[in-house]
């Protein structure tokens, strides 16, 4: 499903801001997908290969697709910008 | 127009803009949001915002575009900053001209509301030995509804 | 503060001084009203505003009692001129700060919408040849009964 | 009730403004009064002592006393400074 090594798929981009982003200490990570998968199995899957990344868990963080706010059943398709984030606090 | 930015603004200048390029309309509406002296704790000695450039433009041009679909607007003004604030330093404009005063005050805070729970910005307070991301604010939450809920009248 | 004047006013000068005073206060809305390019008819020339001296001051101090009793307010402004306007002209300016966004817009709209039905100013058209009363909107008083109804959830 | 010559009573004084200042022809009068006396009442008087003042009549004017908006049923005392007035259009 995930493969982070390599492969003929093209990468997506994940972003991380706010207290989350220095929870996990990164701003944005690469991954190269095999096939199309939903936020919710690609929250599975970061959270499975990282340790004390259980902030990513669903309910915690929004996640956007391509700046557009979505939920854990949007499907992500090859070349998507993925970010997760706490809910916002401007204005 | 939207603006993310570092730099301050000026709200007379952005006033004069609204009005020159509404002489249709009767009324504008403008709304500035400030650093309090005393946020949460009052420690606090600066404001951090930090946001997500691309998705942030992105969602207030969405919102500009929706206001103006359920208002007949002039002119709208968004400009929200970024990176770090002082006490008593302007954070966001908005500003909206329309015909009717109850469509620009509607409109202006039609755009605070879903701003404040849209857009992607982050408050971090830095006070004097520790920082801390603010929390989100129920209130906030709540004032989103009434523009979501059909049968409301509004 | 309210002043009923001739001179224009200058509504950057204006929200410096709410700002200045409203150093707690995160919230600032203000709203100004303009003469309309066009009004009831396309030869409309100019606007006259007459007051009732006296009465005038005392139905704004009022106004601004009352809306400091329905709201945790700041700084209230409110500026009516008098006298003859042109196209485009500023006619009114309510400034309100808060430490609350939604107090500071519900107090904004309560003063505008109180003062268009309850403050004694009268507005005269002059056309090319011609001078006409303005007539009262019925959406101004629609307006007034939201903030009359104790059952409005407002 | 109303003595327009004089008597031991304090003047009254009657603004009139806008539309109905204009069709009245007059800015303000001055009253005696011998009595106290309603709103209405004072307007019933005031049209019939005076010819085309029928715009005066109850329901097409406001009416306030010492600069508060009153109804037709409030009472004018000695010294009051009473206003008619049409439906206001400012703002």
């Amino acid at each position: 499903m995930v493969n982070a090594v390599s492969g003929g798929w093209k990468m997506i981009t994940i972003k991380f801001f706010a207290s989350l982003r220095e929870r996990l200490g990164v701003d944005s990570i690469q991954l190269e997908l095999t096939s199309s998968i939903t936020v919710s199995q690609l929250q599975q899957h970061l959270i499975a290969q990282h340790e004390d990344w259980s902030d990513l868990q669903q309910g915690k963080v929004l996640c956007a697709v391509n700046h557009t706010l979505c939920d854990a059943n949007t499907t992500i398709h090859d070349g998507d910008e993925v970010a997760f984030f706490p809910p916002v606090t401007g204005g | 127009m939207i603006s993310i930015q570092r730099e301050d603004f000026n709200v007379g200048d952005e006033y004069e803009l609204l009005r020159k390029t509404s002489r249709s309309e009767g009324a504008v509406v403008t709304f500035v949001g400030l650093v309090r002296d005393v946020n949460l704790s009052d420690s606090v000695t600066a404001l951090e915002l930090e946001h997500y450039p691309g998705m942030t433009e992105k969602v207030l041009n969405e919102l500009c575009d929706e206001a103006r679909q359920r208002w007949v607007l002039g002119a709208i003004r968004i400009i929200h900053r970024v990176g770090k604030l002082q006490a008593n330093d302007q954070i966001v404009f908005v500003g909206v001209s329309s015909r009717h005063r109850q469509d620009a005050f509607d409109a202006a805070q039609f755009v605070m509301d879903v701003l404040k729970t849209q857009a992607p910005f982050w408050k971090k307070e830095h006070g004097v030995n520790s920082a801390k991301w603010v929390e989100v604010r129920e209130t906030d939450m709540l004032a989103l509804q009434r523009w979501q809920n059909p049968q409301d009248p509004q």
